[in-house]
């Protein structure tokens, strides 16, 4: 084990893979002679040239189409978007192509490709670049979609990704790419899709979450902990397709209340789905609605007072556990 | 922009007389025949969804295919049966595939606009206008660097080049190809209409041709009712794609007899005169008259084509009729990798 | 009043607003001389002329697009999209330029244009052309999100579209064009956007749904009232977003039980909102979990035995209600 | 391809000393000194989120805006500020925009790569690649449509034209041009990169005019560090553009001295020498040497243009500092019209 930082996690696990098999290729704007923008690929070009390290256009239709070709082949693309913003211009060929070529052609072809990128609110990136995708691509049968919250999930999961067979929209978020843990040294930790995890242990209250809010969701629970006496359990989906939440059912046996928290607007978002589910399960141990916590239901607003308000952040989700207990 | 070059077939020599123009002609009546069986069989309601059928293009399909090799790839729109059938996909299960049966090539899933028969060389089948041109190119990069001699062949309407998947693919392509790294063939299947809307009125530049060499892919147009002008270009263009590991670019010109799809009744966008004039380039009736006229080949020859094609078109209508409809069951397969690294998807 | 087709109120829609006002325009492929694939738009090129009644290449990027410009300066362009399935590729004109220019430009214009065509399973149309949208746009602040259910909604709400202020996806279902129903024929009738209705009134359970699941719903509903002497409410949301749970909300109250009825594939489908949502507001009230009636989670296949299971139907329905009404 | 012509003003007549040339110096310097101050007070983390700044491409901005009309319209990517200051736009809102101010000319809800200004004629700043261009092409049918006289300008870069919504708005501006109801000049900034990929590496064609033509629109490229230059060729096909309703392309060649964005601090896409280079073709010095040259500019002169415009731009950062940070409640504002025909989405 040795302490990394997500954004090494994420180089390392490509690395690691290009090493061991060649038909893992990267492809991209501005990865290679740039180093990319938040220069996760850097000194990938220098070492595996540029056949394994591709610069492309500005064509994200065109990288996620082309990576389509290139898995039905034999390859294994690794899609670099620059931020899954961009990737919208491409989601066509990511929900009609990717996610179905191999139910319209009845199993006759393999489609191992990761499409990955930052997702989420930066700092001031206004409407058209801080979005996240989760439930747009969780949706759709044929694609997995992943949102590690640690080094090392995001080393373990991307090397799921690229070792698998199917499409896979790996959502990251830039506002963890500095963020440090203990990644295992094994060249072949992979972290399975579909398990969900306990990230904190608790007796009073369930809180799921996932990617960037899940660590606002440790954030809080300590807080709970430390100011209220209120012990919460925090559960990792990790995985939004395949979406695992035999934990958090588990956690709601015991704790009877639960929590959803999640980046972005909550008219259809992820944290309904999750909500609605744990409902329809555990309806009978539940002492409280699932509460959401979400973001505002607005386009993200550049001034950063407002965009802070967009957001949601300890405030929000200690209210929400507190609602769920009736403490308010 | 330069007069684009427009190759056509003028001189022949014996060559046009070696069996293999038998051949195609047999395939080029075969695929007319079969054809016709799926307009039949869908207005008797057994083939459902959308019906695209290729008649009139015939010379497209075979020019260019009977002149790549085993192990090419082929990427099709929603307009496919041809394509399949003439790369060698089984027709009782091609038409199997339409009546949505299990012994379909794609196991009853996919339907016409989804042909799929990898083993055959025939990667689809698909059915966004435009959305599989960067399949094709990504594909061809792919052979390239598994550092095979394979190549790509894509085709496309002329209706799709108006999409920014075209422009995405292309430029990518371009690129691509200054690095040997792209032997993608693209054919731009030019029927003249994109549905209802002819070429006038929907591409600002009409010149095809042209636009494809904005891309800094070469391309030329040919007659493409006349499979031998087709063929001939085939057989130069494809050995130097190839070589070089560059696209090139065929538009063939070309008509389409039936409308756009099954729906397509009325075809208020054309008259029948026009129609009519173009039955007069059939092009099974002009490499048949040409067999005829300089190979020898006699009016019972030809009747026994027709007679083996309704034959061969008949039983695939058969065989598709008699097959099982899917399991149930298989409604769950085929989603994500059975045996991946992913559980199931938890319902 | 007087009976009309769905597909004949969408089109005297278009025409009586273009007939009042020269800024509404209607664009889209193969709309004019064609006259439309399901043809909605006969006989408008005629009528219009080719500067009102615009027939494009295939290109819903750029018809998406120019209709944001033209709304910009103030036309009221009206997009056909052949079916709902060809506007994913114009995602990103819509999600991140209609649903966000006047939110970023702090309020200094407004997109008043339409986004309509069918969507939802037709007759084995296979798994690019049979998906439904409600959840893909329904997510997104900006937009409005409309599935009109009967002909006289259809109207009502288009005129409601047309003279507007804001982008709206109109989503209509092939498989409705035929269907008859009153329409009145005041030239101002107008259905405001975001107000629900009680499409049947019942007493034991509510059945909340929209768009073309609704008639499946009522169907249902009279099923379960004539074979089991259950009287469903059956609740027409009309409007996805904004959404309006209100009278669902009140039909709970009555019922104690809910079923939601969505077409395509559960996770992080509509119907999930609609659950959480209800659950959140009536916790108290409800005597079993929100139960979700929905399509399998699979791409839609071609062969017609297939696709009948692949899409819910009545005894879904019922069974679901049965099940909320621990009948089974 | 035919050969691309580039329009250069070798011959300056009397018409060159004409105040608005002093106007124009003015206005470059100024936007130059807007930008510093824009780098600066990002550093000074004032500014946040994304800033690319304009300086070395001020003559595109000029030499084109200063050759339209009131009620003509613009549109631009995320490099706006020149776009927005050059059409009118209150550089002190402009900076609070930047600042995130409700003094902002978007109410502080855009911020740099969202200016918009709909009094001045200008209609964003947008940040999706190529997104913009589909939007200023529906906006020129409009003006038409209304029976105006108006037209739209559309800036770009160079690597823009790779993407899909470039392409579907080249082909129906150029569709839409046959009947003289798409009058859009688009405007090229071909500064060598998109980012850090040079054009030889991000378009297959490099000959970006070329490209242009493919669609059927008329394109020429223009020395863009001479605002003289690009000024005449304005003149001339804005001109035209009013006149036919039909776009027109202008590839206005230039080079940005800052990095990409404020980000791009190591810029190892290219050499310092190169940028060097560029830097003795300033645009702002190119036109400040002929005017001192051919009209008797002088060095006070000139000084007191420096001392002016970077006192302005000193007072649109103390206007931007003191400015009030949006109310709360501006949160949920603009979302939809307020007093649109939709009630407010529940929440
Ligand atoms: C993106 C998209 N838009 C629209 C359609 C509907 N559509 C199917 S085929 C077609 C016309 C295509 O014309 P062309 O490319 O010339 O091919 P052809 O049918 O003539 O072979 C259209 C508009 C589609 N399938 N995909
Ligand atoms: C669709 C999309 N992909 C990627 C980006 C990220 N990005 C922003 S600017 C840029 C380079 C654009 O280059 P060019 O068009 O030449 O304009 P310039 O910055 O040189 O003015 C890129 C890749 C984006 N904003 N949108
Ligand atoms: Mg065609
Ligand atoms: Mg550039």
């Amino acid at each position: 084990m040795a302490e990394k930082t997500y954004r090494d996690a994420i180089r390392e696990a490509m690395m690691e893979e290009m090493d061991r098999d060649t038909n893992v290729l990267i492809m991209g704007e501005d990865i290679g002679v740039y180093e990319g923008t938040f220069r996760i690929t850097a000194g990938m070009l220098k070492k595996y040239g540029p056949r394994r390290v591709i610069d492309t256009p500005i064509a994200e239709a065109g990288m996620a189409g082309t990576a389509v070709g290139m898995a039905m082949l034999g390859l294994r693309p690794i899609v670099e978007m620059m931020t899954m913003n961009f990737a919208i211009v491409a989601a066509d060929q990511i929900l009609n192509h990717a996610a179905k070529v191999r139910y319209f052609s009845g199993g006759q072809v393999d489609v191992p490709m990761v499409i990955r990128g930052p997702q989420g609110a930066g700092v001031q990136l206004s409407a058209q670049h801080s979005q996240t995708f989760e439930t747009f691509y969780g949706h759709f049968p044929g694609l997995a979609v992943v949102t590690p919250a640690t080094p090392a999930d995001a080393k373990g999961m991307l090397k799921t990704a690229i070792r698998g067979k199917d499409p896979v929209i790996f959502l990251e978020s830039a506002a963890l790419y500095g963020m440090k843990g203990e990644v295992p040294d094994d060249l072949d930790f992979t972290v399975p899709f579909g398990q969900s995890r306990v990230a904190r242990e608790g007796s009073d209250v369930t809180i799921v979450s996932y990617g960037r809010m899940l660590q606002v969701s440790l954030i809080a629970a300590e807080k709970l902990s430390n100011d209220e006496g209120i012990e919460a359990e925090v559960i990792d989906l990790r995985s939004i397709r395949p979406l695992d939440l035999q934990p958090s059912y588990a956690s709601v046996a015991k704790t009877h209340r639960a929590v959803v928290v999640q980046e972005q607007w909550k008219p259809f978002g992820a944290a309904a789905e999750i909500a609605a589910s744990i409902t329809e399960e555990m309806f009978d141990d539940l002492d409280a609605p699932v509460a959401r916590v979400t973001g505002e239901d607005v386009p993200m607003p550049y001034a950063r007072n407002l965009e802070l308000l967009a957001t949601p952040h300890e405030p929000q989700i200690i209210a929400a556990v507190k609602k769920v207990m009736y403490h308010d | 922009m330069a007069e684009t070059t427009r190759t056509s077939a003028t001189t022949i020599d014996s060559a046009a007389c070696a069996p293999e123009w038998t051949e195609i002609l047999r395939q080029m009546i075969f695929i007319r025949r079969f054809e016709e069986a799926t307009e039949r069989e869908f207005r008797r309601g057994k083939i459902g969804g959308y019906l695209h059928v290729y008649s009139g293009q015939e010379a497209v399909a075979t020019g260019i295919l009977s002149a790549i090799q085993k192990g090419d790839i082929v990427f099709s729109g929603y307009r496919d049966h041809a394509h399949a059938l003439t790369l060698g996909a089984d027709p009782c299960r091609v038409m199997a595939e339409l009546f949505g049966k299990a012994t379909g090539v794609s196991k009853g899933k996919g339907g016409s606009m989804h042909l799929f028969d990898a083993e055959h060389g025939f990667y689809g089948g698909y059915g966004i206008v435009g959305g599989h041109l960067t399949l094709a190119t990504g594909a061809a990069y792919a052979l390239r660097y598994q550092q095979t001699e394979r190549i790509v062949v894509c085709y496309f309407g002329d209706g799709a080049m108006n999409i920014g998947s075209f422009h995405e693919a292309m430029n990518i392509a371009g690129l691509w190809g200054k690095q040997g790294m792209c032997p993608v063939l693209f054919v731009i299947e030019n029927n003249g209409y994109a549905m209802g809307t002819s070429i006038e009125r929907h591409s600002a530049l009409t010149d095809l041709s042209a636009r494809v060499r904005a891309y800094s892919i070469q391309a030329e147009k040919v007659d493409a009712q006349d499979v031998f002008a087709v063929r001939g270009v085939a057989d130069r263009v494809i050995r130097q794609i190839r070589e070089t590991g560059k696209p090139y670019c065929i538009e063939a010109v070309t008509y389409r007899f039936s409308g756009h799809g099954a729906a397509d009744i009325l075809q208020p966008y054309r008259t029948k005169d026009e129609v009519e004039e173009h039955r007069h380039r059939d092009p099974i009736m002009i490499l048949r008259n040409r067999l005829r006229e300089i190979c020898g080949l006699s009016d019972d020859d030809v009747k026994k084509m027709e007679d083996d094609a309704g034959e061969r078109a008949a039983q695939a209508v058969k065989f598709a009729e008699e097959s099982p409809v899917p399991d149930p069951r298989e409604l769950f397969t085929d989603v994500v990798a059975e045996h991946g690294p992913q559980p199931e998807t938890e319902s």
